[in-house]
């Protein structure tokens, strides 16, 4: 094929953002929808012609294309160039097929939103921008996407911004990432100061002819880490993840779940050889990755806004492909992350799903028995949920199981420990999604018929509300947040969505359940073709799976974490299902824990008090009152005020008395006199 | 044969009793008349220079001081007078709507 | 001894002016304007600065031409001082021809005077004896004295002439002790003969005595730092086109005399008194500037400024003597337009009985009288030193003189001091500009007739010479580097035999 | 015909000839005569100044300038007509003569009261600023330089905003003032000791090491220098004067108040003619440059004012170029020069949409502000992008400039510079904190008070056509740095001290920044060079110097 | 004999002018001035300036003082009262005229040795007179002042009529 194609995939979505961002206001909602399909449906297309090519024989293993360059000065240039290999390729896959998936069920949730094109307009620019971050064959160019899927980000998740919550949380989403950056930034300016390039290739070859070593290199790792963290909501930058579900559910969907916060997973496997060469540095994303998954975990345990929920476990499924990645099994993470792609992002759709046909709320606290009242949903969603929890033959599974397992046998001296929490979270995980299953589809129904209708015209615009309130508690930036009164409209009753909306989440709970398969372990009789196939890329983590005396231990392996994850699911039937006041009277049992958990363990307050307070104090109080209105001005009044008293002087002198002028004169004249008379004595000549 | 030196004192202590009699007196016309003392003490000096010199032009000098003293004393009474007749008075501590 | 009038043509042509201006008054009857004898002064004046001119021509490339058994000596130097003084008073005239309503004012005199006074600075400018000189000197100062208590019926008035008079007779006393001292040390009253005998005198002394007294008597009439005292009050009494006048002519020709003084007669003491200089400069342009921050009285603030602008003129002193003479003479001739022509616009806008004073009188003008705001705000900023004006390239001309001269930190003193003066310049410039805080301009009081077309020539001309003198001034500039050589006297005579 | 020679002189000329003729042109009330006679003319200068890209030679040697014109001016002193650009200058004209019909289109309907005496002045300021960029002898640009004060002075001063105008008016111009006053003395003393104002002779005199002073002496000449030009830009603590004036400038004026006139000085003469100076001074104002950066973020973050925010955040950008160009390295000069062309494209687009929103509310103060994005989408959208150019997002011209200076700064051999780095990287978080946070409270929430009482419009035809230049250009600068980075590039190499040859004569070493010269090969230059002669005397008065 | 002279008027000077100083009424300080003029007429003389000293006699005792005088009269100004305008003529002005005067006569005295002595007897057994002898240079070598001190009264003329007219 020619390898000028790949030009395309980026621009079309980019040429679609031009059309909608434009014109769009004009057109039609109809023709609005059908440009963003196409244009994001072409470039699903070529990726599926890119692989069939890839998987020929005799293909390259990597396809790449040189354009003009970009930045030139002497001495350091970068060009528009892309890469292709195996890697990209899985990237490419999920985001432009599921990406296109919630396109089509975008189109009719959003049917009656306010600024239809706009939406459009944004999910295009985002597909572009992620489409170019995972194509870049230079850190800068994937900085342009990392940065560009930023301000996607920023712009869907305000996209309700007449609401401050929703304005803050976009902002807030887009200042946190930009910590991120800020390490990332420094890592290039690193690179570039110790090689004189940001290509990929250039790097990557000369860091295996000669590693640097030393504190340097670790450096360069961890900073990388540090933006990794960012974009993909780890400890310590996460907290703007639960905030972005102020976005439209298919947003949360598509950036929050499938693609974008996967971008640092990707960075990390991208960079591998630069991870390989510094321990450290894994240990540490391998411990972030641990630590995470597990505090998302135990905050997820407690929420009731169902989209907050899959917010957290969406944080959580993320630490475990950061552990992965720390345990140096990079296609472990990456079949993690495609199969969480399917199973998150159907979670998030069949939850927008059942908020819709609840007329926006979102609370769990308010749903159940829906088994019956919209069934598709149910099954659909009911795929997701054994998937993430690790269900066999789910494709969870299989992706956990690697995950855990490879990180037991990992060479790393906290390997037990990691692997214990990975446990540890994959019983909580399923404990919390089979909660959310059994409150919202099971039990009496608790929602106020009445309120309940629809087609609602903003569904998230209640829920927005609900979390305006939230909001106001919990995030910090927000300033002030009013909740606005509910609007509510003729009764309708609760109905399933139609069919553009279900069929996506037909085709992603297929991709749940069978998704897992092309990962199956040797040990479990597969063949692992997932990670063959992506063996070009990381020529390390095979020897472990290959070994057979290993295969029992595995199987093993797989055994525990079947088991904790139906524990985790029996727990969760007993405490709301069988005996549904148990939870209640655990939380007033230990309610200094509960509220703990509860109020997601103050982060966001300690991050507010103890950061964002402090900056702006010091610049109220200490730049802009003491030095800029002290120092500065003061210096300049002062100099001149005392100019002014020298002119008062002067003034004084002019008393306008002739005798005290001829006075002036004759003391002068003395003065004079002497000066003249005594000067030579003075004067050096 | 008295030292030259002794007439430029004497025109000296002139002189300065004049710089201070125009700092002291408040009446214009005696200011005025200080002047005419301090020009008179230059004189003095000329004339014992022209005689140490046996220069002529040193008189000569003084003639035209005279002269020019003269031509003051016309102007500078007629300002006088013009002064006089708009304050009423001829006290030049009183002479300081001008200042600052 | 030769009494060649040539070298007395353009003081000629004043005084017979003035005399002619004099004979005529008396045949115009009273209660008639006085306007034909300025037109008559106008044209004697033309006619003394074509004589200059053709004094120019003759002087060219050849020695210096003395005349009068030595007392006067016309070379690039004088000629060039008297083109100055002749422009000088001939826009002065221009602009005061309007300038009495009531023939009460005796304008006829006061034509006459302006003629007379310019003739004794001509002499003062071009007289290498200290006789003539002083004589001048007299001439000038008398007229002065006259002319600034010309708006007689005004208190302010008579009080200025009479400081004015005073101290001017007190300075007037120590410059004839100065000369009186030369004479002794030398036994001669003429500039050459005065450095001759320095060189060779027994009691030096006298000769540093000589050179202080000198330096108070003009530093008087030059206005600098400390025997400034007078010039605020005097300005601030007298009549607007005679400040024009007396702020720079009589200057010019003290400054033309100090030059001839110190550096012809008394180089050889120029490490007594450059120091001395120095400090004046300092001190004028410290005070000068400081005394202006905080004026309302918008002719008292420009005549501050006149006094820094004298320290300004003075920090030339301490360059060379090529330099010093040549940056002297440009800067002299740049104050010249820029001052008069300020002190135009002022006739123009506030008239004989100066209905506008105060800052505040003068807000928002530029709304009501915009042409002359923008020519006073022009001649404002030449003051400033913006470049592209004279006033800049003078102030340049004169600091390059010092820090040619070894006085970089006179130089930056003297810069330092500029931005000071910006400030009060300014804020004469944004008053002018801003609108009024209540937009009724009809109520504040403004001097109304237009501007007749003799005034009108006279912005023309000022503004004209200040954007020439800072855009193209080869011409000027080559003159006055011309005149600085010529300043030193070619040949010096015996010195006087000392008494045995 | 070829208009190489004249171009220059062209370019100044106009806006003056411009301005002379609106000078006379009779103000009516309310009409537009003199608004469309400055348009017409800020554009066809506009249209001149395209020759210069046009005819652009990139492969001149390193040090040299074209478009000359060098004629005698003043004999003595020796003052010359020289002008002349080089790759620094030409975009910064091309950028100048961009901006001035935008500023009047900004100004159409603002100044309503006095239009001739506002475009008049607007046009001299225009005069001064190409002057300014285009001078080569240090008289005729020391008087651009100052020239450049009073218009804007009178401007601020009769259309200032509130009733602060008269002060922040002199409060400027003493600012300016002074120092350049400084200023004027280190060029006097520069030509007593060399005895030329010829900014290319000056060059290769200092690169000769020819300029014969005590090392002290230079220093201070070049701090002279370097402190004038600092208070224009401004760095860092010399920023008193930015806060008010920029509250008060009308749009126009505010344009062209900071930035790039004092970077240019900085880069042209004290890197000219003090290329060690100032590497001996780098670390002092690398360290300014990155506390100015977080200095003024984290002053616009607590800003009410949205001018204010602006000044500051002006300080903040302004920053990063002095950051930029002072780590002496070729991506440091680059990406520093490129960013003064960001950084005032950005400021102006700023104010322009500061502007547009005064003009509809009024105010310049947030609090009133909120919820306009419905009411105005296309000011929000403008808003966003330029915003988002600030904020130095990729693609957007900002970025470029922002990391190549930050990256330059990493590799820059000066002390501590990895920790100024890492501070001045901060900025990054800030900037966008208070630039977003600025967009959410003017644009997004509930509607604000003014909004409520004032009924706003969306932008007008004339104001797309002020603001869609600017978003094309930000889109272009950002994706095809390179076409303005190759001009760019001859500066920054030769400054940078790379080349090895850097004129006919003149070699340097790139690790020790010491310079040789060859006479004979010099000399010969000098005979079939115009300059050649000056150089010479030059020369003389250096040796004359070094032998007593 | 000189040296008496000398002291005698020499003295009468001083005396006179410090009559002046302290004398309240105009008349007395004018009158006194005169003492002062008169003794310096006679101590020009001893230095063999006798037409100086007639025409100090003539002008100045004569014609200038009693112009003063007149005047005094025309105004009739009374005693002076000893009013207290100003500090600054006494806290700078009086020291600063000491000091003038202590420079003034510290440079003759050490100049004195240079300076000579009088000998009236040279002078008045001179056979040319004084007077040709000034008459000589006025007409010749300083012919020019002596004709433009005329515009210097034609000034001083115009000036008194321009400021003394009483308007009507």
């Amino acid at each position: 094929m020619n390898p000028q194609l790949l030009w395309l995939i980026p621009i079309l979505p980019f040429a679609g953002f031009l059309l909608n961002g434009t014109i769009g206001r004009k057109l039609p909602r109809a023709l609005v929808a059908t440009i963003a399909l196409l244009f994001t449906l072409a470039p699903a297309l070529i990726v599926v012609q890119l692989w069939l090519f890839m998987k020929s024989d005799g293909a390259p293993l990597a396809l790449s294309v040189v354009s003009c360059p970009w930045i030139a000065v002497s001495g350091f240039s970068v060009n528009f160039a892309f890469t292709v290999d195996h890697l990209t390729l899985v990237m490419l896959g999920i985001i432009t097929g599921v990406g296109f998936l919630i396109h089509i069920y975008s189109v009719s949730y959003m049917a009656h939103e306010e600024g239809y094109w706009r939406f459009f307009a944004y999910l295009n620019l985002f597909m572009f921008f992620m489409l170019v971050l995972v194509l870049a064959s230079s850190f800068l160019l994937l900085f342009v996407g990392w940065e560009g899927v930023g301000l996607a980000s920023y712009l869907l998740i305000g996209f309700y911004f007449t609401k401050d919550s929703a304005a803050n949380a976009g902002k807030k989403a887009f200042i946190v990432n930009r910590v991120g950056d800020f390490g990332f930034l420094l890592a290039m300016f690193l690179l570039i100061a110790h090689y004189g390039s940001l290509d990929f290739n250039t790097i990557f070859a000369s860091i295996a002819a000669s590693p640097l070593t030393g504190g340097l290199f670790t450096a360069i790792a961890l900073l990388l880490v540090l933006g990794a963290t960012g974009k993909s909501a780890q400890i310590p930058l996460y907290i703007w993840l639960p905030d972005a579900m102020e976005g439209p559910t298919p947003v949360s969907a598509l950036i929050h779940a499938a693609t974008m916060v996967t971008a640092g997973i990707y960075m990390v496997a991208r960079c591998h050889i630069l991870f390989d060469h510094s321990p450290a540095a894994l240990t540490v994303v391998a411990c972030i990755g641990a630590a995470t998954a597990l505090f998302a975990a135990t905050i997820g345990l407690v929420q009731h806004d169902i989209k907050r929920v899959l917010a957290y476990s969406t944080v959580s499924q993320l630490g475990y492909m950061f552990l992965a990645c720390g345990v140096g099994d990079y296609s472990a993470g990456i079949f993690h992350l495609m199969t969480h792609a399917f199973f998150k992002g159907l979670l998030f759709l069949a939850a927008g799903s059942v908020i819709h046909a609840l007329s926006g709320e979102q609370d769990m606290r308010n749903m159940g028995g829906l088994r019956k009242r919209i069934p598709i949903t149910f099954w659909t969603m009911s795929a997701g949920v054994f998937a993430i929890s690790g269900i066999f033959p789910f494709a969870g599974f299989y992706s956990k199981d690697e995950i855990l397992f490879d990180t037991f046998t990992s060479p790393n001296h906290l390997h037990i420990l990691l692997w214990l929490v990975g446990l540890v979270t994959a019983g909580l995980t399923s404990f919390y999604m089979f909660r959310l299953w059994f409150k919202t589809f099971f039990g009496t129904p608790r929602f106020d018929e009445h309120t309940a209708h629809g087609p609602t015209h903003a569904p998230d615009l209640h829920a927005a509300h609900l979390a305006a309130v939230h909001a106001s508690k919990t995030s910090t930036l927000v300033l002030e947040a009013e909740p606005e009164p509910t609007h509510t409209a003729h009764a309708h009753g609760v109905h399933e969505s139609p069919w553009l909306m279900t069929l996506p989440l037909v085709v992603l709970a297929i991709l749940s359940l069978i998704g897992g398969w092309v990962g199956i372990p040797e040990a479990l009789g597969g063949h692992d073709e997932f990670k063959h196939f992506l063996s070009p890329v990381f020529n390390a983590g095979l020897d472990i799976a290959a070994n057979p005396q290993h295969f029992l231990m595995e199987r093993v392996d797989a055994g525990i974490s079947l088991l904790v994850a139906l524990l985790g699911a029996f727990i969760a039937w007993y405490a709301y299902c069988y005996k549904p006041g148990t939870a209640a009277a655990l939380a007033a049992k230990y309610r200094r824990l509960y509220s703990l958990v509860d109020h997601k363990f103050w982060v966001d307050e300690i991050y507010g008090r103890f950061i964002i307070t402090p900056i702006l104090v010091v610049s109220r109080l200490l730049l802009n009152g003491l030095v800029d209105g002290g120092i500065i001005q003061g210096s300049a009044s002062s100099l001149a005020a005392s100019t002014r008293g020298g002119g008062w002087l002067v003034r004084r002198i002019q008393s306008g008395n002739i005798r005290s002028y001829a006075g002036w004169l004759a003391a002068g004249a003395a003065v004079v006199i002497a000066i003249v008379l005594f000067s030579h004595h003075t004067l050096p000549h | 044969m008295v030292p030259i030196a002794y007439y430029l004192v004497l025109a000296a202590v002139l002189f300065c009793i004049g710089i201070a009699a125009f700092l002291i007196k408040r009446n214009v016309i005696t200011i005025f008349m200080s002047i005419e003392l301090m020009l008179n003490a230059v004189n003095l000096t000329f004339v014992a220079f022209a005689h140490m010199w046996h220069q002529v032009s040193g008189q000569i000098f003084v003639f035209f001081v005279m002269v020019v003293a003269a031509a003051e004393a016309a102007v500078g009474l007629a300002i006088i007078i013009a002064l006089f007749r708009v304050r009423q008075t001829l006290n030049v501590d009183q002479v300081d709507l001008l200042k600052n | 001894m030769s009494t060649n009038l040539l070298a007395l043509l353009p003081e000629l042509m004043l005084a017979l002016t003035g005399v002619l201006v004099m004979l005529a008054e008396p045949l115009i009857p009273a209660g008639r304007t006085r306007k034909p004898l300025g037109y008559l002064a106008i044209l004697g004046t033309a006619a003394s600065g074509l004589a200059a001119l053709y004094q120019l021509r003759i002087v060219d490339g050849s020695a210096p031409l003395t005349a009068f058994s030595g007392t006067i000596q016309i070379d690039a130097f004088s000629v060039f001082f008297h083109l100055l003084i002749a422009s000088i008073v001939l826009v002065t005239l221009l602009a005061s021809l309007d300038y009495f309503e009531d023939p009460i004012t005796h304008a006829g005199e006061y034509f006459a005077l302006v003629c007379f006074g310019a003739t004794g600075m001509m002499f003062m400018t071009s007289s290498v004896e200290l006789l003539m000189v002083f004589i001048g000197l007299e001439i000038s100062s008398i007229s002065t004295y006259i002319l600034a208590g010309f708006r007689k019926g005004r208190a302010t008035a008579s009080e200025a002439a009479i400081k004015y008079f005073l101290l001017g007779s007190f300075a007037t006393a120590f410059f004839l002790y100065g000369i009186a001292l030369c004479f002794g040390a030398t036994g001669s009253t003429s500039i050459a003969a005065i450095a001759a005998g320095l060189a060779i005198t027994k009691t030096p002394l006298l000769g540093w005595l000589a050179v202080a007294m000198v330096l108070i008597g003009l530093g008087f009439k030059v206005s600098a730092a400390p025997f400034h005292v007078w010039t605020p009050d005097v300005y601030q009494g007298a009549p607007a086109p005679v400040v024009g006048l007396m702020s720079t002519a009589p200057k010019a020709a003290a400054f033309a005399v100090l030059l001839r003084f110190l550096f012809n007669a008394t180089p050889m003491y120029r490490d007594h008194w450059v120091l001395m200089i120095a400090i004046l400069a300092v001190a004028s342009m410290t005070i000068g500037n400081l005394g202006a921050l905080l004026q309302s009285d918008v002719k008292r603030l420009l005549a501050y400024s006149s006094i820094a602008h004298a320290g300004y003129l003075l920090v030339a002193f301490t360059g060379t003597q090529r330099d010093a003479v040549s940056t002297a003479c440009f800067y002299t001739a740049a104050y010249a337009a820029m001052n008069v022509g300020a002190f135009v616009v002022l006739t123009q806008l506030s008239g004989f009985d100066e209905k506008l004073r105060t800052l505040d009188d003068f807000t928002g003008l530029a709304l009501k009288r915009p042409v002359l705001s923008a020519i006073f705000a022009f001649f404002l900023l030449s003051l400033i030193g913006i470049p592209f004006t004279g006033g800049f390239f003078g102030k340049f001309y004169v600091f390059s003189a010092a820090v040619h001269g070894g006085y970089t930190w006179l130089a930056i003193v003297g810069l330092a001091n500029s931005g000071v003066a910006c400030f009060y310049y300014l804020r004469l410039l944004a008053a002018l500009y801003a609108r009024p805080a209540t937009d009724t301009l009809a109520d504040t009081p403004t001097h109304n007739y237009r501007v007749t077309a003799p005034a009108a020539l006279a912005l023309a001309a000022t503004a004209a010479a200040t954007l020439v003198l800072g855009i193209l001034p080869n011409r000027v500039l080559h003159l006055t580097q011309r005149a600085a050589p010529t300043t030193t006297i070619a040949q010096a005579p015996t010195a006087p035999t000392t008494p045995q | 015909m070829n208009f190489d020679p004249i171009i220059l002189t062209l370019i100044i000329a106009t806006p003056l000839a411009g301005a002379i003729l609106l000078a006379f042109i009779p103000e009516k009330e309310g009409s537009k005569t003199h608004a469309i006679g400055a348009l017409l003319i800020s554009l066809f200068t506009l249209l001149l100044t395209l020759h210069l890209p046009a005819h652009f030679n990139y492969h001149a040697a390193p040090r040299t300038f074209q478009f000359e014109q060098n004629l005698s001016w003043i004999p003595s002193p020796n003052i010359r007509y020289h002008l002349g650009v080089d790759g620094l200058s030409m975009w910064l004209i091309v950028l100048a003569a961009f901006l001035a019909p935008i500023g009047v289109l900004a100004s159409w309907n603002v100044i309503s009261t006095r239009t001739k005496l506002f475009y008049t002045l607007f046009l001299l300021q225009q005069v001064a600023m190409l002057g300014i960029f285009a001078a080569l002898d240090l008289f005729l640009y020391y008087g651009f330089w100052e020239l450049s004060l009073v218009p804007i002075t009178l401007l601020i001063a009769t259309f200032g905003r509130t009733e602060n105008r008269r002060r922040a008016a002199i409060k400027f111009f003493l600012y300016a003032f002074i120092p350049s006053a400084i200023l004027l003395v280190a060029i006097l003393w520069l030509y007593n000791l060399t005895g030329t104002f010829d900014l290319p002779t000056l060059q290769a005199l200092a690169l000769s090491h020819h300029l014969a002073a005590t090392p002290t002496a230079l220093l201070l000449c070049s701090i002279a220098f370097l402190v004038a030009f600092a208070v224009k830009v401004p760095v860092f603590p010399l920023h008193g004067w930015l806060q008010d004036a920029v509250a008060e400038a009308p749009t126009a004026a505010v344009m062209v108040l900071a930035g790039k006139l004092g970077l240019y000085s900085i880069l042209r003469f004290s890197f000219g003619i003090f290329p060690d100076q100032s590497r001996h001074v780098a670390p002092v104002l690398i360290a300014l440059g990155a506390i100015g950066i977080v200095y003024g973020s984290l002053i616009a973050l607590i800003k009410t004012d949205l001018k204010k925010l602006a000044a500051f955040s002006t300080l903040a950008h302004a920053s990063f170029v002095i950051l930029g160009i002072f780590t002496f390295t070729i991506i440091g000069l680059d990406g520093g020069v490129f960013q003064i062309l960001n950084e005032s494209l950005i400021g102006a687009a700023f104010f322009v949409l500061l502007g547009l929103l005064y003009e509809r509310y009024g105010t310049y103060d947030m609090r009133d502000y909120g919820g306009l994005a419905t009411r105005h989408p296309w000011m929000v959208t403008m808003f966003v992008i330029t915003v988002l150019a600030a904020a130095g997002l990729p693609m957007l011209n900002g970025f470029v400039g922002e990391f190549l200076i930050l990256s330059g700064s990493m590799q820059s051999i000066f002390a501590h510079h990895i920790f100024w780095t890492v501070l001045a990287a901060t900025g990054v978080i800030f900037g966008a904190s208070y630039l977003l946070w600025m967009i959410q409270r003017v644009f997004y929430g509930k509607l604000g008070v003014r909004p409520e009482e004032v009924r706003g419009w969306d932008l007008t035809a004339r104001e797309h056509l002020e603001l869609w230049p600017f978003a094309a250009l930000f889109l272009l600068m950002g994706i095809a740095s390179p076409f303005w980075m190759r001009a760019i590039d001859t500066y920054g190499a030769a400054t940078a001290g790379k080349v090895v040859e850097i004129a006919p004569g003149w070699y340097k070493n790139t690790e020790t920044n010491a310079y040789t010269v060859n006479n004979q090969e010099l000399g010969r230059w000098c005979l079939d060079h115009p300059g050649g002669c000056r150089v010479s005397i030059g020369f003389h008065v250096a040796a004359s110097k070094e032998a007593r | 004999m000189e040296i008496a002279l000398f002291l005698i008027f020499g003295l009468l000077a001083v005396a006179g002018a410090l009559n002046l100083l302290f004398q309240r009424h105009p008349i007395n300080s004018a009158l006194s001035l005169v003492v002062v003029m008169m003794s310096l007429a006679v101590l020009y003389w001893s230095l063999g300036a006798e037409f100086l000293a007639a025409a100090q006699v003539i002008v100045y005792a004569g014609a200038v003082m009693v112009l003063f005088i007149f005047v005094v009269m025309l105004l009739n100004a009374g005693e002076e009262e000893r009013s207290h305008g100003s500090k600054i003529a006494y806290i700078a002005g009086i020291p600063g005229a000491a000091a003038i005067f202590c420079l003034l006569s510290f440079v003759f005295l050490s100049e004195r040795s240079h300076l000579g002595f009088t000998n009236l007897g040279g002078y008045l057994s001179s056979t040319v007179s004084n007077i040709s002898e000034i008459s000589h240079t006025l007409f010749t070598s300083l012919l020019l002042p002596f004709e433009v001190t005329s515009i210097l009264i034609l000034v001083a003329i115009l000036g008194a009529v321009v400021l003394a007219r009483k308007e009507l």
